[in-house]
Formats: structure tokens, C-alpha cells, sequence
């Protein structure tokens, strides 16, 4: 059974492999080997999760090792998997859901050139994901981690001719960097307390370490995470990261690359337990970003960029349980399960309403779409009432589960941190509901109104086949499609069920993640019905805002709130006045310094040294005589020297 | 003590040519250095050589006394000559210094260096003199035949090769190929006239003066010296002597006589 | 009287010889210089044979007079060769070494 | 006395070097052949060394020692550790690749005469400065290295200023001028700092009494030779003032950007990859063995150097508008890696900062090959005269990116180790520098993705428009190169055994232990 762990990673890479290095004599087959390679994982993956189901719970965890990576006197880094109860969530909802994408990616890119490169690209993001997940040592993970980012950078920017996508894969990219710092310093601050960084050894022995060094580590492992899962102040990227193509966003949010974080705050939980200041910042970082997300979810007019600031806030859901130590883990993990679902689900279903609608992503362009696109409405109304937590459907188990643990933290921190949670909840209700009415109902605001088409006529290759200027003529997506989005919405309808009744999904992960039960200042039905109350007063929210009164095609100017948080609350503006302005000036200033000053230097003493040797020729006058003097003068010195050396 | 004297002491015979000579000697090179004509420089120093060779003979090089006298003095020193004739006997470059600075530079430099080489002999303490007694024993020519034939060999040889390179080399240098035929007079006359030089013969020197010796050259009617009546040698080497005001000179000189002459007839006849 | 005087006798000619060869301006002259300063290398030589009682100074002196021949009729002919393309025999104006 | 297999490795380039310049004027082709074949021969020799080479025998193997010059006791001794084994084979394996990718870099142009013969004396210059190389790596007798330390400027002058790159922005005299200043540049630079060399070397001597750096380094260890503190300072920095200018560290890097910039590719990867390698290689092998306490004592300051070289160089990278000089401020920063690792004095930092110059040789020598393809097609160096190349030559672009890639030391790449090795090693005794140094793989990635971005992405310009792809002859060279960096990168094993035994050596000679972990964890 070891030996399967790693063909998880071997089958997707070796896709990647042949779909990249095989050129274009593949192009014909080359999305049927990369989904079904895909799938192979899948199927590798359950059954190792059989197997696991098979054994008592304490030997469930097996591991793998292929071959010392790194051997270096006192430095050992092995490639080596270890496949536990957490990683096995994990490779499962990895591989399950991007297989799904997969097989949606066939049909929505059917017709671009590139779609071979395209499916390697998937598979590259699976096979780091699954590296990151079931590496037992944080290195390793490393690997995974960076692979990931660049599996990312290449799907983002995948329709290069567009400089914004460009653009934006570079920015995910980058900020990226800037949180596998704070990882590569925790490594060598685990490397120089523990003298390794494999799981076992590192998280055990927390006890025998100071608790500041464990804070340093726990600080720079989240910064980690909030690259990796957009969390504020590393959020940036994922907004523009919807330039890629549509099954890329619902891989990135749904199943890949946001969730590393999450589980690398999971999978490092001794470190946390031991070390509460860095938990408190992880908590305060993912109430942050929870709302932060929200806001900007409400304003973006964009689908895809609404669905994106979702995103943000349900990952600060799951990093905020996660901070809470073990009386979140599960919950996080949970929610992130249920989350891999819908929000899938979701993507997929605005991917589909904007093949239909000639890739037209403006929602204020959209309305009364769902006689047009039943399907899909029905997917994407599912997933749509997953998110919100409407009783019953997987969202609320997992959701109501972290604001019970965030008011069970106790103190007013449980407080300020329950009432954020249940605040979002609100707003979250408020700005699905939104993007549902805008979308599906409403009067049809796209006829007689030519579509704002894209302004390169190449941009997104998928809409070329329809006349893209023209009216567009809503219609369902083809079978491809639709398939994964209905095998999504079942998960995104019952998962939740499946998991918090009876605890299942808490029994299933306790010995990874030891589970306690947190004891709320108030009971848990005031939370759950609270959650619901808030949720309805959201939903009305929106109804009365879109559902009652007609929606201007075009934006209205907004309060200052809205304007901010249209332009992702000037996070950008600032980063772009700081670091960028800040950056080329001093690059620019940089480059001056080297060219006047640091060559400067040099080159003025070769010339001072010339002028000098033009003064030194006048001697030169070229009568032997005076050679013949200086000559005599020399002799004469040299024997003055060799008395005096013989004086002395 | 006395033995140690003597090591390194003198008999007072060598000790007195040495002083007489060896002034001389300085004397003359000084002369070599500062007199204005290398003819006299020449002289000086085939003196200097001589003196040179006398102290050889002192030290017991008899065999490079009499080669110094030989070689330099006869040979070399005649050469000197030879060329400074065929440059020019009066061919004074005069002593004011061109470059700046440089005369000035050289005697300090002189100076300096002689002032240090004294030193360094004087406090290299030499006082072993061991003579030549036993290594001239055998005769000093024989002594040196006997270093030359075994020891130095090689070195003489080579220095065979090297006398023969040197008079191929001065061969070379001064030899100068006739590259072509000679003109004949006729061609030369065409070619004055060509160029219209001269076309009568040079006038000859001194001839409308008192004079008519080659060096003079002849006055022009308004008793200007004629350059072109003296031949290219001596005006090259500027040995012309130039009569031009000496003849109105005597000219004065006749008429002052005669009005004496005059004067004393006129006292005659009161 | 110490034999040691004619060593400071050479060293007087020799600077006397260097002195002169860097004053004079008439090749000739020069020359002489140089020929005088070699003679009173040679007076050292002798002495110094006589000092250390054997031969091979006396021999190098020999093979200097040789060496010198040779130098003095190179040097002559060169000298001559010069005055016949310049018509001077001044070492100044060979003074093309200048920039 | 066995078959001197390391003179011989030495002397095959040296040879082919005069048969090639010796081939006549018409026969060009051949010139080239003979070139890539004897290098190719050449690669084998090294292989060999490589075999025959046992990790766990004793520190210098395959010695050779003959008398050379008896008056100052300088030996003709070759022999090689570790570290030389690893950069031997390294520079073995990028001529070839550097004779291919330079192909048709030398061809005469038209206005030139016949017998004008510029295609010989490149590919006889590259195989000299092969042999030079190859040489230094293995002498061990200080003189010895000396003078092929020298020696190496001379042809790579030539390279530099006699066959500049064609595709360069301005009219030809001032592309020659430019050329002429660089070479000269590189000339001055690298002869100051080996003159001060020269003189350090000397005062070993009088110190010492010999050359050879075993006996010294012996002598040192037993102390039966102890220098004056000072005298011992004096001398480290003559030698480590020499190795900073070739290898080159801030602020005495400046010759390197004009040098790379006016060079064509295959000379820019000669210089970087496999030149300034000796510098490293020299700080390791000499600075450490023969000086141990000024090496101590001047490693502050000397990391703080290699500090700046990274950022700044990483920083100015940024700021470039030529692609080629792009890459040279990114090999500074790369080298500000390499001399802090070496002078961290763990063992991490210092098999790090060997793997470094492995990894970083083939990584540059992969970007700057694909970048010389590139500039060689579109005719100009600026980057913002390329623009959408990706869609037109998309094997172009994707070698590209993985040089890249590499460049930025991405996970599972080769340089990735080694990069990560030096930090950790830094790290582990200095924990502020690793933390900042770290700072580095974000610029990295900066500068490489801007580079990337600006020339390969976007919509196609109309002069890129007609680009062809990669032919055969570029594919040959780059593929082998970036199998290598993933080979590398998932399995440096190979490399590591070869290094660690002589990096504990100079652990040794240092007499310096790793900082032990706080926490013995239970392994």
C-alpha cells in the first residue's frame, strides 16, 4: 500500500510531463491524458483512503520513503510522503475536485489552440498540491508549496497576449514569494532549534524549545499561509488572479492552491498550541481578511471577482478556526471540505453562465438567466445556498461549527471574534444573494444591448467561435460541463450533513488533529439560530436592494464604501504608491549610483592617472642625453642605497 | 707591522709616478671633456691612455701596458682621428647647453656619483695586497695565454666572431652602393641648363681681392664676401676666411702713408 | 703609498668619462668619454688583479679593450654614416625617440 | 608513475587549442569540428577524473609532483579534492555547449579579407581558456594556480574585445568602442587584483619558504609554521582581494555587466559560469587552508560584502533594460550567495556554496544561452524591443522560462539546493544576514519574471512577429542543460557525496564546528 503513495504525485506529474514535453503531435489527446491521468490519481487516492477506512485508527498513518534528497553533514532532507487522515481529506478532495475541473476544462476550452499546454498546466497543479499534502517534511513541502505558486503563475497568465493576465500571474507570483519567505525562514528556524524540519521530529519535540522561538516559527509559517491563501496583508493577488481561465479560478479556490494554507496551519498545530501569540494572530489575520473579503465581495460587479472575494472571506472562516487551536482544526478542515464543494461548484456555474453569455463577466449585463441556463441555475442556486448556510446543506454545519468554536475561544476575544464571524455570515448571505438575483433574475438586461466585447478580439479564445459582438444568446453548456457542476452541487448539498452528523468528520481527523470541545458562553442552538437570523436578514437585504428594484445597467457612483472596496478597499493603490513607485525609484536610483559612483571611482582614477602620464612625458623629450642623465642619476642612487644597506 | 706594511704599501718610486701622473692624467681627461675642438679632446685623451698604460705597467700588466699602448693609443685613438677629420678638424660644437637644466644636472649627478664610488671604496676596507709576484712568476704574457687557452676559451673566441661581425658591420654601415651609371659631363651641362643653375663655371676665390688662396672667398664689386667662390667642403666646415674689410683696411692704411708722405714734402718746401 | 689609490684614480676618470658623455653634444667627443670611462674600468681591473694576485682580472680587462675595438669602429662608422645624412655630428639631433 | 590523467585533462584543450588555430583559413568548418570534438574528449577525461575519484580516500588524489623551479621551490602539483572534481567536470561539460551555441558566432564577415581567420582563433581561445581553467582547478602549488590565474585573462581579453556581439544597439565604431572599453575593463580589474595577488604570493614564499599548499597548510595545521597575526591578515587579503575581483563581489563587480553586455552569449557564459567559478573555488581551496584565523577574522566583513552584492545586484537587476546585463547583475547577486556561503563556515553553507557554483554555472549558462538565441534572432539587446514571443517561438519561451525558473531557484530545480543550503548555513550562525540575504529569492523572482513578462508575454510585436523557433543545433545545447538542472535539483545526490568530505575537511582546517540545535530532537 506505502508504494502507491507516491504514484498520488507520479501519475499527474508524468501527465505534466508528457502534455508539456510532447508537442504538438499531442494536441489531439492531450486533455484525455491529462483527465484521466487525473482521475487515476483519484482512483489511487481512494483506494488508500479504503484502506485506511480498513485499519483501527491508530495505524491509519503510513508513510513512504524514496531517497535522501539532500544529504549534508548534519542536514538531511528526504523525499519521503507520509499519508495520514489530514493528508488523505486532502488528496481526496484534491484529486476528486480537479478531476471534476478537468473534465469541465475539456469542454470550456474546447477552442483554444493551447488547450494541451493548458490541461499539463492542471496537472502540474495537481501534482504539486498532492506533493504539498503528503510531504512529511516541511521542505518538501516547500517543494510542493512553490510548485504550486508556479503551477498557478502559468495558469493565470495563461492567455499571455493579454498584459493584464501577464500582469497578474506575475503579481500571484510574487506575493507568493513574499509568504515562501516567511517559510524558508521557518524552516531554518526549525533546522536551527531541532536540527530538522520532517513533521515527527520538529512537532514533538515543541515542549523541549522556549515558547518565543516557537512564536517566531508559528509568525513566519503564517505569513506563509497568507500568501499562499490570500489573507490580508497578502491578499491582493487573488483578485487579478481571475484573469486566467475559469476552471484555473474554481482549481485555485476550490481545491488547490488557497487551501495550503489552511493546512499548513493544521498540520503545524503543536507549533501553534505551544505558541498562543502566534494563534492570536492567526485568529485576528483571519477575522481581517473574513470581513475584508466580504466587503469587497459585496461591491464587484464582476462575477468572477464577487466569487473571488467569497473566497477570501471563507478561507479567513477556516483560518480563524484554525487559529483557535484544537477546537477548530476540524472545523477548518471541515468547512474547507465543504467550501472545496460549493465554491467549485459556483465557479464552474459562472464559468458556464459566461460561455453562454459570450464571456461577458459584468452582472449588471446579466438577469433572468435561469430559463435560458436551467442547469446551471439549479447548480449554482445549490452551491448559492450551501455558501450562505441555509439549514440543512453543508455550509451551514461547517460554517455554524466555527462560530461556535470562535465564541467557545472564551474572553472578550471569543466575543469580538464570534460576533465578526457571525457579521460575515451576514454579509456573505447578502452578497450571494446579490450575485444570485443579478444573475438568474430580474428582467433581462443583456437584450437589445450589445455586450461590452473584450477589447482584443483574441482575448479568451473560448468566445471565438461565437460572434462576439453580436446580441448573446444565452444557452445551456455542453454535457461536459454540466456534469461536474451537478456532481458538485450533490457534494456541496450533503457533504455537510455527511460530515457533522454524529461528528463523523471530527472522529475521522481526532488522532491527527486531537480534537477538544470547546465549551461556547452561550449554547449552541443561540449560535446556530442566531447564524440563521443573521443569514435571512442578509438575504433580505439584497432582495430589497436588487430583487425589487430594477438594476442600472451601469454601476452607480456608490458610497465612498462601495468605491473603496470596488478598488479591493486600495489595498492595490497602496502597494502599487509603496512598493512599486518606492521600488523603480530606487532600482532607478541604484543604477545611477553604480554607473557614477561605484564605476565612477574607478574610472576617475584612470584618468587622473592619464593626466598624470601626460605630465610624466614632457620628460620624454627624446635627447639621449637626458635619459642618459637620469640613467647616471640612477646609478648613482643605487649606490647610495647599497652603502647605506651596507651602513646599516 | 712591517710585514704588514709592506703587504699593502708601495715603493715610494711607484708612489711618486703615481702622483705626478695620475694628476696629469685627471688633467687630460678633464681636457677631453671641456675642450671646445674634438681634435684636442682626441690628443688629450690618447694622453690620458698613455698614462693609462703607464699605470698597467706599474700594476704588472705588462703584456695590457704595452697592448693599451698598441691597440688604443695607436690604433683606436688614430681612428678618433681619422674620423674627426673626415667630419671636420674644426668642427667645435660649442658648449652652451640646449636642453635646460641638463649641464647643471650632469656635474651634480658627476659629482654625486664620484663622491659615492670614493666611499664605497673607502669603506670597503682593501688592504690585502698580495701582489702578482707568484702568478706572474711564469711570465705575465704566459699567465695570460695560460687563462685565455684553458679558462676563457669560449669567451675568446666569441670575441673573435664578435671583431669580425663589428668589421663587416662598419662595412656595411659605411658603404654606400653606387646605384647608378655616373652622369656625363655633357648630361651635367644639360641639366644646369635645365634647371638653370650657374651656367658659367663658379668664379674663382679671391680674385678681385688682393688675395687668391682657396679659403678667401672673392669680393663682390661692392666688397662683399662672395660665398660661392669657395669650394662646398670648406663652407660646410666654415673655414672661410673673409678678407673683405681687411682690404679696405689697407686701403686706409696706403692713403694715410702717402698724405704723410705728402705732409713731410710740404714742410720740405718752407 | 696604498695601491688603493688607483682605484679611486679609476673611479675619478670613470665619473669624469660619464660626466663628459652626458655634457658634450659632438658624437665624437662622446665617444672619447665612453672610451675613457671603459679605460678606467680597466685601470680598476688591473688593480684589482693585483690585488687578489691572479691573472683574470687582467684578462677581462683584455677582453674589454677587445670588446672595446669593436665598439669604437661600429660606433665611428655609425657616427660617420650619421654626418653624411645630417651633416652634423650632434647627438641631439638624433632626437627622434620624442613623442 | 601512472598515466597523469589530470595533466592530461589539462593539456587536451591546450592542444586542440593550437591544431585549431593551426587549421587553415578556408577550412572553417572543420576548425569547428575539431573544437567541439576535442572538448567533447575533453568532458571524457573529466568523467574519467570523476570515476576514478574516491569521496572517502584521502583529501588530494590522483596527485602528480614534478620539480619545476628548483631556486624558489615551485613544484608542478596537480591534484584535486572534492570541490575541484565537481567544478572540473562542470567546466568540462558547459564548453561543449559553449562551442555549439557559439557556432556561427565567429563567422567572418563579408568585408572582411580572405585570409582574415576570425573563426579559428575564437573556437582556439575558448579551448585555451578550457585548459587555463581546468588547470587552476587542479594545481596545488600556489604559484602554479597563479599563473594560469593570470594567464586566463589573456585569451578571454581577446574574446571579449575581438569577438563582441553582433546584435548591438548604435553604429559599428561604437559598438566597438563599447567592446574595447569592456575588454579593457575586464583586463585592468582582474590584472590589479591579480598583481596584489602576486604579491601575497611572494610574502607566502618568504614566509613559508615553499609553494606547495599541502606542506603549508600542513605546516599551518601542526603549527610548526605560525605567521604573525598580521602578517597572515596582510597576506589573506592580497589573495582574497584577487578572488573578490574575479568572482566579482560588491563593490569590485563593476566589469562584469560591461564585460557580459558587449561579449557575445557563449563568452558572457564562459565569463560567469565558468571563470569567475575560480574565484570562488580559490576563496575555498586557498583563502580558508592557507589562512584560517584572517579568514576568521575578516568573515564580518566579508559577509556583509556578499550581503549587499545580493540585494544590490538583485536590486540593479531589476532596474536593467538589457537583457544581457540583466543576467549579469543577477550572477553578482548569485555570487554574493556563493562567497557568503563559503564563508559562513558551516558545513551546510559551505557544500551549499559548492553545489552553488555547480548549479549556477549550468542555470546561467541555460538562461544566457537561450537569451543569446533570442537577442541573435531579433538583432538588440533591450528588452523592450521583444514583446509576445511565447506565442510565436514557443519552445524559445518555455527554455526561457525554465532558465528562469532556474535562475530564481524554484523548488526542484538544481539551484534551489544549493541556494537554500547556503541560507540554512548562514542562517544557523548568523541568523540577521540569513534572514535579510533571504530577501534575495524575492528580487530573484522579480527580476526574472519582469524579464520574462516583458519579452515573452503580451501582444506579439511586429519585429518578433517572424521569429523562427529553436533549430536543432539551439535545441541540443538548451535541452541538456535543463534535464541537467532537474536531475540536479530532485537528486543532488552525486554531487554532495562528491563535496561533503572535502567540505569537512575545510571544516577542519578552519577548525570551526556547525552550531549545534538547541533541542536534540529525537530522531
Amino acid at each position: 500500500m506505502e508504494n502507491l503513495i507516491a504514484l498520488l504525485v507520479a501519475a499527474p506529474l508524468l501527465g505534466a510531463a508528457v502534455l508539456l514535453c510532447g508537442g504538438r503531435r499531442l494536441d489531439a489527446v492531450g486533455h484525455v491524458i491529462g483527465t484521466v491521468l487525473a482521475a487515476v490519481s483519484f482512483v489511487i487516492g481512494a483506494i488508500l483512503f479504503a484502506d485506511m477506512l480498513g485499519k483501527d485508527e491508530e495505524h491509519r498513518a503510513i508513510a513512504q520513503h524514496l531517497f535522501s534528497w539532500i544529504p549534508v553533514e548534519g542536514f538531511q532532507a528526504d523525499v519521503a510522503f507520509q499519508l495520514d487522515q489530514l493528508s488523505m481529506t486532502f488528496v481526496l478532495l484534491i484529486t476528486g475536485v480537479g478531476s471534476l475541473i478537468h473534465l469541465y476544462s475539456i469542454g470550456y476550452m474546447e477552442h483554444d489552440e493551447r488547450r494541451r499546454r493548458f490541461f499539463g498546466y492542471l496537472n502540474l497543479f495537481l501534482a504539486a498540491m498532492l506533493l504539498l499534502v503528503l510531504a512529511d517534511n516541511y521542505l518538501l513541502l516547500y517543494v510542493g508549496w512553490e510548485g504550486v505558486g508556479l503551477a498557478s503563475y502559468l495558469l493565470i497568465g495563461f492567455w499571455q497576449h493579454k498584459p493584464s493576465a501577464a500582469t497578474a500571474a506575475k503579481k500571484a507570483f510574487l506575493v507568493n514569494r513574499v509568504g515562501d519567505m516567511g517559510l524558508s525562514i521557518a524552516i531554518m528556524l526549525m533546522f536551527t532549534t531541532f536540527g530538522t524540519f520532517a513533521f515527527g521530529p520538529v512537532l514533538e519535540s515543541t515542549g523541549e524549545t522556549s515558547e518565543g522561538t516557537l512564536t517566531a516559527i508559528g509568525l513566519m509559517l503564517l505569513l506563509a499561509a497568507c500568501g499562499k491563501s490570500a489573507q490580508v496583508p497578502l491578499q491582493s493577488w487573488l483578485g487579478d488572479a481571475m484573469e486566467g481561465p475559469t476552471p484555473v479560478s474554481a482549481l485555485i479556490h476550490a481545491a488547490t492552491m488557497v487551501t495550503a494554507g489552511v493546512y499548513l496551519i493544521v498540520r503545524s498545530g503543536e507549533i501553534f498550541n505551544a505558541a498562543p501569540d502566534a494563534q492570536l494572530a492567526t485568529t485576528v489575520v483571519g477575522a481581517v481578511t473574513l470581513l475584508f473579503g466580504a466587503i469587497v465581495g459585496c461591491a464587484k460587479d464582476d462575477i468572477k471577482k464577487a466569487l473571488a472575494g467569497s473566497t477570501m472571506s471563507q478561507i479567513g472562516y477556516m483560518i480563524l478556526a484554525a487559529g483557535l487551536g484544537p477546537i477548530g482544526y476540524v472545523f477548518a478542515i471541515m468547512h474547507l471540505v465543504t467550501h472545496g464543494f460549493f465554491k467549485a461548484g459556483l465557479f464552474l456555474g459562472a464559468g458556464s453562465v459566461m460561455h453562454g453569455m459570450n464571456d461577458e463577466v459584468d452582472m449588471r449585463k446579466y438577469g433572468g438567466l435561469r430559463k435560458y441556463m436551467p442547469v446551471t441555475f439549479v447548480t449554482f442556486g445549490l452551491g448559492y445556498l450551501a455558501i450562505i448556510g441555509f439549514p440543512g446543506l453543508s455550509g451551514f454545519f461547517s460554517k455554524d461549527k466555527i462560530i461556535e468554536a470562535a465564541f467557545a475561544k472564551g474572553g472578550t476575544e471569543g466575543w469580538i471574534l464570534g460576533s465578526v464571524a457571525l457579521l460575515g455570515a451576514a454579509i456573505t448571505a447578502y452578497y450571494m444573494t446579490r450575485v444570485m438575483l443579478l444573475t438568474f433574475f430580474g428582467e433581462e438586461r443583456w437584450r437589445n444591448q450589445p455586450t461590452a466585447s473584450p477589447a482584443d478580439p483574441s482575448v479568451e479564445p473560448a468566445a471565438e467561435h461565437q460572434g462576439a459582438h453580436a446580441e448573446p444568446h444565452p444557452h445551456e453548456s455542453p454535457r461536459s460541463m454540466t456534469i461536474p457542476m451537478i456532481v458538485l452541487a450533490f457534494g456541496s448539498v450533503f457533504a455537510g450533513a455527511f460530515f457533522g452528523i454524529g461528528d463523523r468528520f471530527m472522529h475521522w481527523l481526532e488522532p491527527v488533529t486531537e480534537h477538544a470541545h470547546g465549551h461556547p458562553p452561550i449554547g449552541a442552538t443561540t449560535v446556530t439560530l442566531s447564524t440563521v437570523a443573521v443569514m435571512v436578514i442578509g438575504v433580505g437585504a439584497a432582495y430589497l436592494q436588487y430583487g425589487r428594484r430594477p438594476v442600472p445597467v451601469v454601476a452607480p457612483r456608490g458610497s465612498l464604501l462601495t468605491r473603496a472596496a470596488r478598488r479591493d478597499l486600495l489595498q492595490d493603490d497602496f502597494n502599487h504608491v509603496v512598493l512599486v513607485r518606492g521600488g523603480e525609484h530606487l532600482t532607478r536610483s541604484l543604477v545611477y549610483v553604480d554607473h557614477t559612483l561605484v564605476d565612477g571611482v574607478v574610472n576617475g582614477t584612470a584618468a587622473s592617472m592619464g593626466g598624470f602620464s601626460g605630465r610624466l612625458r614632457k620628460l620624454q623629450n627624446g635627447y639621449a642625453r637626458s635619459y642618459a642623465v637620469s640613467m647616471f642619476g640612477g646609478a648613482a642612487i643605487l649606490i647610495a642605497a647599497t652603502l647605506l644597506m651596507r651602513a646599516v | 707591522m712591517s710585514a704588514q706594511l709592506a703587504a699593502y704599501s708601495t715603493s715610494t718610486g711607484e708612489a711618486f709616478q703615481f702622483w705626478v701622473l695620475g694628476t696629469v692624467a685627471v688633467v687630460g681627461a678633464l681636457c677631453t671633456v671641456f675642450m671646445k675642438k674634438a681634435v684636442h679632446s682626441a690628443l688629450c685623451l690618447a694622453g690620458t691612455m698613455i698614462i693609462l698604460a703607464v699605470f698597467y705597467l706599474a700594476n704588472g700588466a705588462y703584456f695590457l701596458g704595452v697592448v693599451q699602448i698598441i691597440v688604443y693609443t695607436g690604433a683606436i685613438m688614430m681612428l678618433f682621428l681619422f674620423v674627426v677629420m673626415l667630419v671636420g678638424v674644426t668642427a667645435a660644437d660649442s658648449l652652451k647647453e640646449t636642453i635646460k637644466g641638463q649641464r647643471w644636472l650632469a656635474l651634480l649627478c658627476g659629482l654625486g656619483f664620484g663622491i659615492l664610488l670614493c666611499a664605497g671604496i673607502g669603506n670597503a676596507s682593501l688592504n690585502e695586497f698580495n701582489g702578482l709576484a707568484q702568478a706572474n712568476s711564469g711570465g705575465n704574457v704566459e699567465g695570460l695565454a695560460a687563462l685565455i687557452f684553458t679558462k676563457y676559451v669560449f669567451a675568446f673566441e666569441i670575441t673573435g666572431a664578435l671583431l669580425i661581425t663589428a668589421a663587416v658591420g662598419a662595412m656595411v654601415l659605411t658603404h654606400r652602393e653606387r646605384t647608378e651609371r655616373a652622369k656625363t659631363q655633357r648630361e651635367l651641362a644639360e641639366e644646369r641648363v635645365r634647371e638653370n643653375k650657374q651656367l658659367p663655371p663658379l668664379p674663382a676665390p679671391g680674385v678681385y681681392a688682393r688675395h687668391n688662396a682657396v679659403d678667401i672667398a672673392g669680393l663682390l664689386p661692392d666688397g662683399t664676401a662672395s660665398e660661392l667662390t669657395v669650394i662646398k667642403t670648406l663652407r660646410d666646415r666654415g673655414q672661410i676666411r673673409d678678407v673683405s674689410n681687411d682690404a679696405i683696411k689697407d686701403l686706409k692704411a696706403l692713403e694715410q702713408r702717402s698724405e704723410e708722405r705728402l705732409g713731410r714734402e710740404e714742410e720740405a718746401t718752407k | 703609498m696604498n695601491p688603493v689609490n688607483y682605484l679611486y684614480l679609476a673611479a675619478l676618470l670613470f665619473t669624469i668619462g660619464a660626466t663628459g658623455v652626458l655634457i658634450r653634444r659632438n658624437a665624437i667627443v662622446v665617444f672619447m668619454c665612453v672610451e675613457l670611462m671603459l679605460n678606467a674600468c680597466n685601470l680598476a681591473l688591473v688593480a684589482f688583479s693585483r690585488m687578489h694576485g691572479n691573472l683574470d682580472g687582467q684578462i677581462i680587462a683584455f677582453f674589454t679593450m677587445v670588446v672595446a675595438a669593436a665598439e669604437v669602429v661600429v660606433g665611428l662608422a655609425i657616427i660617420v654614416s650619421l654626418f653624411r645624412s645630417r651633416h652634423s655630428a650632434s647627438v641631439d639631433d638624433a632626437s627622434l625617440m620624442k613623442l | 608513475m601512472s598515466f597523469p590523467l589530470l595533466t592530461a585533462t589539462a593539456a587536451l584543450p591546450a592542444l586542440g587549442a593550437i591544431a585549431t588555430a593551426a587549421v587553415p583559413a578556408a577550412r572553417r568548418t572543420a576548425a569547428k569540428w575539431l573544437a567541439l570534438l576535442v572538448s567533447l574528449a575533453t568532458l571524457v577525461l573529466a568523467l574519467v577524473v570523476l570515476v576514478r575519484f574516491d569521496p572517502d580516500g584521502d583529501r588530494y588524489q590522483l596527485t602528480e609532483s614534478h620539480a619545476w623551479i628548483k631556486d624558489f621551490g615551485v613544484r608542478y602539483e596537480l591534484g584535486v579534492d572534492g570541490i575541484a572534481v565537481a567544478l572540473i567536470a562542470l567546466t568540462a561539460l558547459l564548453i561543449p555547449f559553449v562551442i555549439l551555441a557559439g557556432w556561427h558566432d565567429a563567422d567572418p564577415l563579408e568585408t572582411k579579407s580572405s585570409r582574415w581567420r576570425p573563426t579559428q582563433g575564437f573556437f582556439a581561445l575558448i579551448l585555451g581558456v578550457e585548459a587555463m581553467v581546468i588547470i587552476s582547478f587542479e594545481a596545488t602549488d600556489v604559484f602554479l594556480f597563479y599563473i594560469f590565474f593570470e594567464a586566463m585573462l589573456i585569451p578571454m581579453y581577446f574574446l571579449i574585445g575581438g569577438f563582441g556581439d553582433r546584435a548591438h544597439a548604435g553604429s559599428d565604431e561604437h559598438a566597438a568602442a563599447q567592446r574595447s572599453y569592456a575588454a579593457v575593463k575586464f583586463l585592468l580589474y582582474n590584472l590589479v587584483g591579480g598583481l596584489i595577488m602576486l604579491a601575497a604570493v611572494i610574502g607566502l614564499y618568504v614566509v613559508a619558504g615553499n609553494f606547495s599548499l599541502q606542506e603549508i597548510a600542513e605546516a599551518r595545521a601542526n603549527g610548526s609554521l605560525d605567521m604573525a597575526t598580521n602578517t597572515e591578515r596582510w597576506l589573506f587579503l592580497g589573495f582574497f582581494f584577487a578572488f573578490a575581483v574575479k568572482a566579482p563581489l560588491w563593490p569590485l563587480h563593476t566589469w562584469l555587466p560591461n564585460a557580459m553586455g558587449e561579449a557575445t552569449a557563449p563568452v558572457a557564459v564562459l565569463i560567469t559560469a565558468v571563470v569567475d567559478k575560480v574565484g570562488t573555488f580559490a576563496m575555498l581551496r586557498f583563502c580558508l587552508q592557507l589562512f584560517p584565523e584572517a579568514s576568521k577574522w575578516a568573515t564580518p566583513v566579508i559577509l556583509v560584502l556578499a550581503l549587499i552584492s545580493i540585494i544590490y545586484g538583485a536590486l540593479l537587476a531589476v532596474g536593467q533594460r538589457d537583457i544581457k546585463r540583466l543576467v549579469a547583475y543577477a550572477s553578482i547577486s548569485h555570487f554574493g550567495f556563493i562567497i557568503m556561503g563559503i564563508f559562513a563556515m558551516t558545513s551546510q553553507g559551505q557544500s551549499g556554496a559548492t553545489l552553488y557554483m555547480v548549479n549556477h554555472g549550468i542555470s546561467t549558462a541555460a538562461l544566457m544561452l537561450v537569451a543569446g538565441f533570442l537577442i541573435s534572432r531579433r538583432g538588440s539587446r533591450l528588452i523592450a524591443d521583444y514583446g509576445g514571443v511565447q506565442k510565436v517561438a514557443p519552445v524559445l519561451a518555455g527554455t526561457f522560462l525554465m532558465g528562469s525558473l532556474a535562475t530564481l531557484s524554484l523548488p526542484g530545480l538544481a539551484p534551489f539546493v544549493s541556494e537554500f543550503l547556503v541560507l540554512v548555513g548562514t542562517f544557523s550562525r548568523y541568523p540577521a544576514i540569513g534572514i535579510i540575504a533571504t530577501f534575495g529569492i524575492v528580487l530573484a523572482a522579480l527580476y526574472t519574471l519582469v524579464l520574462y513578462q516583458r519579452t515573452m508575454t503580451g501582444p506579439v510585436k511586429a519585429e518578433v512577429s517572424a521569429m523562427p523557433d529553436l533549430r536543432v543545433r539551439e535545441l541540443v545545447v538548451v535541452t541538456p542543460l535543463i534535464a541537467l538542472l532537474i536531475f540536479l535539483g530532485v537528486y543532488p545526490k552525486p554531487i554532495t557525496d562528491i563535496v561533503n568530505p572535502a567540505v569537512k575537511q575545510t571544516m577542519s582546517d578552519v577548525q570551526k564546528k556547525d552550531p549545534q540545535p538547541e533541542v536534540e530532537a529525537a530522531k
